[in-house]
């Protein structure tokens, strides 16, 4: 499979760092090219323009467009809000919101308002908005700044919700999220925003990366589900897995909301077993709507419960407690062994 | 109860809020003399507008209490407010409404149908806002600010000229979104103008427990140029907005026109203003009547005679016999278009969600 | 069983209207009681001193308490950011939010203080505030009115969430969760605030009321898990499913997060076929958890994948096509239909 | 750049901006007299006050370069604003602090390890609010105010006489949240001051990318009595907090403060103020430390001689080294802990998950 071999190529170009890109600096050329490409696209956020974001991904950016990259004031309602009035007057917002813990200030005008909109005005007005989140743990920070929150937004009608998982999908991905006419939820796992990989910085826009999920390995025994940060701990366990005899397949979602059942379905069924993988907490969280959808498609090729890999349910816990909560290695091949023998 | 009131009319004549027209109908001459050419074409309108609105309101509320609609938010009294306002912005001017703008929305040219809508349970906003530069009503309070902000840093950037105005209430001023929208409008210096009708009550909240200083005081803190106006004089608040749109589409600091006004109504047909104000605050404003005032000063200068004010009446019974009409006339919604709607591509999972609820439904018939 | 025959008698009551109380008068005697109980019981809000609530549920309560009713400036995030800061001091807050569609100005204040601050405080702090939220559809309100937003916070750790469905548990449950030490987010099914039933207002405060789910009518084909405003819908569907032949089992979830998996487990297993029925969004909705909680739980129990019967996955639409977007009770027989013959 | 400056230090010295010690340590007589009893005792405490402070967080910063912390904030030019404001308050008066506040901490007697314990990752907060009346830190930005406005109405409710005080920064002001408690506090006459850090950044932006007017001004709009201080001159803090704090003590409306101050190092150990700020700024604000000009004074007036300076360095020596020791000591965080703590009764289901979840780890032990 051309996927499987990229996904493989690619995590061998991590390690020999060749001409290879950092997801951030993907992220960071989409950006560019997509604001070269239409000048209509603009930026907001804090601390974007000067400083480049605190992750560098609007790095040099400002100077290139000036003040198409706007250092907006410390108020998510207000860049949200904003970005609204700037899509209404026929632009192309594209907003960062700085940690994953801040965007709950702006919920109710991605929610009630953003959201809405299309639907409110019956089809009149079209919302092109992108919200950039870094997300998830593993970099040990401080409280606020490891959260992982697509739940609320996949549960919201007239959202997109999509994660990126490694370097081309980033480049690929903002790039489509940024054309689509609809708002999107761009996730951006922040622990990978330096992983390494050959980023074709050409292609043109598909919008097919923000729509469909993809088969990162093929196997035969278990269907493993990750997007965003637990991608590549899903890859790393087929790897161990494989030394221990057991195929796994490893399902890359790319879009949370809505999902990509026909392909989630299709690999459920031929293996008959999925695991779930996810940073979020568990209960309510999209692992449970993977596992009441495969249930609903595939309840009898299915020969074990899915098993949902998650955060615990209490609050995102201190950095130095993290490496407990984050599902990693251990836990995904242990919820492996529990569908295989269940 | 009396502690609980708001602004008195009294107050809105206080020397640093701007009238024009008293209740009697006297034009103050000198004060308008700098700011205003009051021709009798310009009082006619204004006073059409008004009664057509203030006919339409009451329209309106009767097709509520007739069943036709769910529920209706009355703007009787604050027609001098929204006519004087609307009225002296251009028509490309965008304006960003809250929920309670009819008269304004009238002016626009937006239809009994399209605006009775929303409340008559067929869509949650049916008009196009790009014809009438008019957006649709936002019911969460003082969502729209930001977003009106938002568009003025679209219109400076295409080095448009128009102005962007959008409407709020006194209680919409304690969200943090209002303040947000006045703090960003006076950091980017967006061509906005935020137009607050105080109309001295939130639902049963009165003014005073909303705020301790003025608003425009408020406005003024954040950096906008701010005025107050006796929101019952139309040529007043005329006066003051057109001062202020020119001064933002010139260039100038964003502004902000704090309008005293009056609920006459209670907050909607759903809501029993007996068990929270007193009759006599409302007998005090009824003195204070924005059309009164007007019909005085138009008769006391000849401007218009008996056969104008019957012209005008008999418009607004047109109106109103419109309304009744367009209203039952509204299309029933369908859950499909909900579904079309909710993307600009329908899904795959949204089509078959679709599909499957039509199937449904379909086995019923 | 006593609980199926006081639903039975409950819904008895509801047609004579004797000596009956209805869901909201329930809500207003136990807000009543709380206060008179323990004077550190304040209640924040949008006119509900002299207006008594646009739902008249705190109605004379100003007159009986004075200062202790609020009327607060309008700004939810104002009312729960305040609440927490009296809770901080000892009080014990109840908040009325006026509409489900107005919480999300308040998101951040729910989400990343209240719910997290005891945890941040490493146990130091308690926050017991009640967040009232009159919920859901079905009143031919206008937009933002009629939401279903449990999801959001059901997902959220370190927050109970519950929701009452006919008047003498919305007595019951309204002290108990004013009781509890943890913040509880206190959902009201609005379109049963006139729902009559005989209500016992001396009960003592009772926990397990919720914590507790209740199965309201005992059945043997298929469980119907339902929670507020369903909970009539569901009555009614085994009431015609009855005279169809088919007995159904009426789980009244009360709690939703955490949900009593026991309970929910033990009726799944006894009948092997599930459909739960809630008005929001089925996409990563409350109805997905329970699908995954009792696929992990049940999976060689169930005849049948669990169904569920939600709103659509669209903003809510305009009150005149609510009956369509609703749950009622076509659509849940229809599920039963299904499960029962997949 | 120079268009994004804040604040020059200049403007700290303008009219308005109440000083009382100039930068060259000489204390303006006359405008003490009015507000404040200058001892000998209460200027050498404040000295030692802002020693110890800015040691300890050099401590911290370079603990954080050793890899003992996560992360590392700063207080460097702000100990004035922090110790003069924190001095002027009453033991049992609440804070609410944002997350910038050691010197204040410290000087409500809270100990390194308790305000290191976060920054390690150990904890989210970790010091007993009620011990030492001062909140854990809020790092989502302005939240901390309402949470004071809401103590501040049961401090009223209790009718006590203590009052709350909380800080917050320039950038934070944008929030909604702090818009919503000024108008909340003057709204319910709530028993509280508000102490805004003004340092001219919030990480890259300038105060002039964040807000339009004076915050002052603002505040004033809303109805609150405020004050501009010059917040890198310890005793001009202490005299305006002493002053406002008895003020709305003893009933008066609630009260602002702006003290105008400098973040002289990078937002935090992970920023790289190279990027966004010139070295100039930095070389003017470093004319105006508000250690400096203490220590002039003292020295001037014959307040303190080498021997005490020498106490005083030698005491933030041993607070040095105790940061250290009690920083390696704190005992690392257990997810257990969290489970426990994250509701008052651990629930059935957070049992049986923490039990699967302790399980689990001691199958690799
Ligand atoms: C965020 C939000 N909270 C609560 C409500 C419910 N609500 C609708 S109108 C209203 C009062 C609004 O008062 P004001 O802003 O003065 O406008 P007016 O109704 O007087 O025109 C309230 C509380 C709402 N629509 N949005
Ligand atoms: C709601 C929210 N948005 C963004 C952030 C990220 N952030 C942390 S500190 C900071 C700047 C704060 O500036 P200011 O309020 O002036 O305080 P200072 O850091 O200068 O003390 C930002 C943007 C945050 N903590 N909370
Ligand atoms: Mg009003
Ligand atoms: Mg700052």
């Amino acid at each position: 499979m051309t996927s499987t071999a990229a996904a493989g190529s690619a995590r061998k170009d991590a390690q020999d760092k060749g001409s290879t890109t950092t997801l951030g600096r993907a992220l960071n050329e989409g950006l560019r090219q997509a604001m070269r490409d239409d000048d209509r696209v603009v930026l907001l956020g804090e601390d974007i323009a000067s400083l480049g974001g605190v992750f560098r991904v609007t790095d040099g950016l400002a100077v290139e467009f000036g003040d198409r990259v706007v250092d907006t004031p410390l108020a998510e309602s207000g860049i949200i809000g904003t970005a609204i009035g700037l899509a209404l007057r026929g632009y192309r917002p594209v907003c960062e919101i700085q940690f994953d813990g801040f965007v709950y200030p702006a919920f109710d005008q991605i929610v009630s308002q953003l959201a809405k909109m299309r639907a409110r005005s019956r089809g009149l007005l079209r919302l092109p908005v992108t919200i950039r989140i870094p997300v998830g743990g593993g970099i040990g920070a401080v409280e606020h700044h490891s959260e992982s929150n697509e739940a609320y937004f996949c549960h919201t009608a007239g959202l997109r919700v999509v994660a990126c998982g490694h370097p081309q999908d980033a480049y690929d991905m903002l790039r489509a999220a940024i054309a689509c006419d609809d708002p999107v939820i761009f996730y951006e796992p922040k622990r990978r925003y330096w992983d390494r990989a050959e980023v074709d910085l050409g292609r043109p826009v598909d919008g097919d990366t923000v729509g469909r999920a993809r088969i990162l390995l093929e196997g035969a025994d278990v269907t493993v589900v990750a997007y965003g940060p637990t991608v590549a701990v899903a890859l790393s366990a087929a790897e161990v897995a494989a030394a221990e005899g057991r195929s796994l397949e490893v399902l890359d979602l790319r879009s949370l909301s809505p999902l990509d059942t026909t392909e989630l379905c299709r690999s459920a069924s031929k293996t008959g077993r999925v695991v779930v993988v996810h940073e979020a907490p568990v209960n309510v969280g999209l692992g449970a709507e993977i596992a009441a959808t495969v249930m609903e498609h595939c309840f009898y090729n299915l020969e074990a419960p899915v098993e949902r890999v998650g955060g615990y349910n209490v609050p995102y816990p201190p950095a130095r407690a993290e490496g407990d909560y984050l599902p990693d290695l251990d836990r995904v091949l242990d919820a492996v062994d529990r569908v295989c023998a269940p | 109860m009396s502690t609980n009131s708001p602004a008195t009319p009294a107050a809105t004549h206080a020397d640093d809020i701007l009238r024009l027209v008293d209740p009697a109908g006297t034009l103050n001459e000198q004060a308008a003399a700098g700011m205003l050419d009051v021709t009798d074409e310009l009082v006619r309108a204004l006073y059409r507008d008004m009664v057509l609105g203030r006919r339409f309101d009451q329209e309106a509320y009767s097709l509520q209490r007739q069943g036709e609609l769910g529920l209706w938010l009355m703007s009787l009294g604050q027609e001098a407010a929204q006519a004087g306002s609307i009225r002296a912005l251009r028509a490309d001017d965008r304006v960003f409404p809250s929920y309670r703008e009819h008269v304004a929305a009238l002016c626009r040219g937006i239809s009994p149908a399209e605006l009775l809508s929303q409340w008559r349970g067929a869509s949650h906003g049916s008009w196009d806002p790009e014809r009438y530069h008019f957006h649709i009503y936002s019911l969460v309070l003082a969502t729209q600010t930001l977003h009106a902000v938002g568009y003025a840093m679209g219109v400076r950037y295409d080095a448009g000229d128009s102005v962007v105005f959008t409407y709020f209430g006194d209680g919409a001023s304690s969200q943090g979104d209002a303040n947000e929208a006045l703090n960003w409008a006076a950091v980017t210096s967006a061509p906005i103008v935020f137009f607050c009708q105080n109309n001295g009550w939130a639902i049963s909240t009165p003014a005073s427990k909303q705020y301790a200083g003025p608003l425009s005081e408020r406005a003024k803190g954040f950096g906008l140029d701010a005025v107050s106006v006796d929101g019952n004089d139309v040529l007043a608040v005329y006066a003051a907005t057109q001062r202020m749109v020119e001064r933002v589409r010139t260039g100038g600091a964003p502004g902000f026109i704090e309008a005293h006004t009056y609920r006459m109504s209670g907050h909607s047909t759903s809501d029993d203003p007996g068990r929270y104000r007193d009759s006599a605050e409302l007998a005090r404003w009824e003195a204070h009547d924005p059309v009164e005032r007007v019909r005085l000063l138009l008769t006391a200068r000849g401007w218009a005679d008996e056969d104008y004010f019957a012209a005008v009446a008999s418009d607004a019974e047109e109106l109103a016999a419109q309304t009744r009409q367009e209203c039952r006339a509204i299309a029933e919604p369908s859950l499909s278009d909900t579904f079309r709607n909710t993307l600009c591509e329908e899904t795959e999972a949204l089509r078959r969600e679709r599909e499957g609820f039509e199937t449904f439904e379909e086995s019923f018939l």
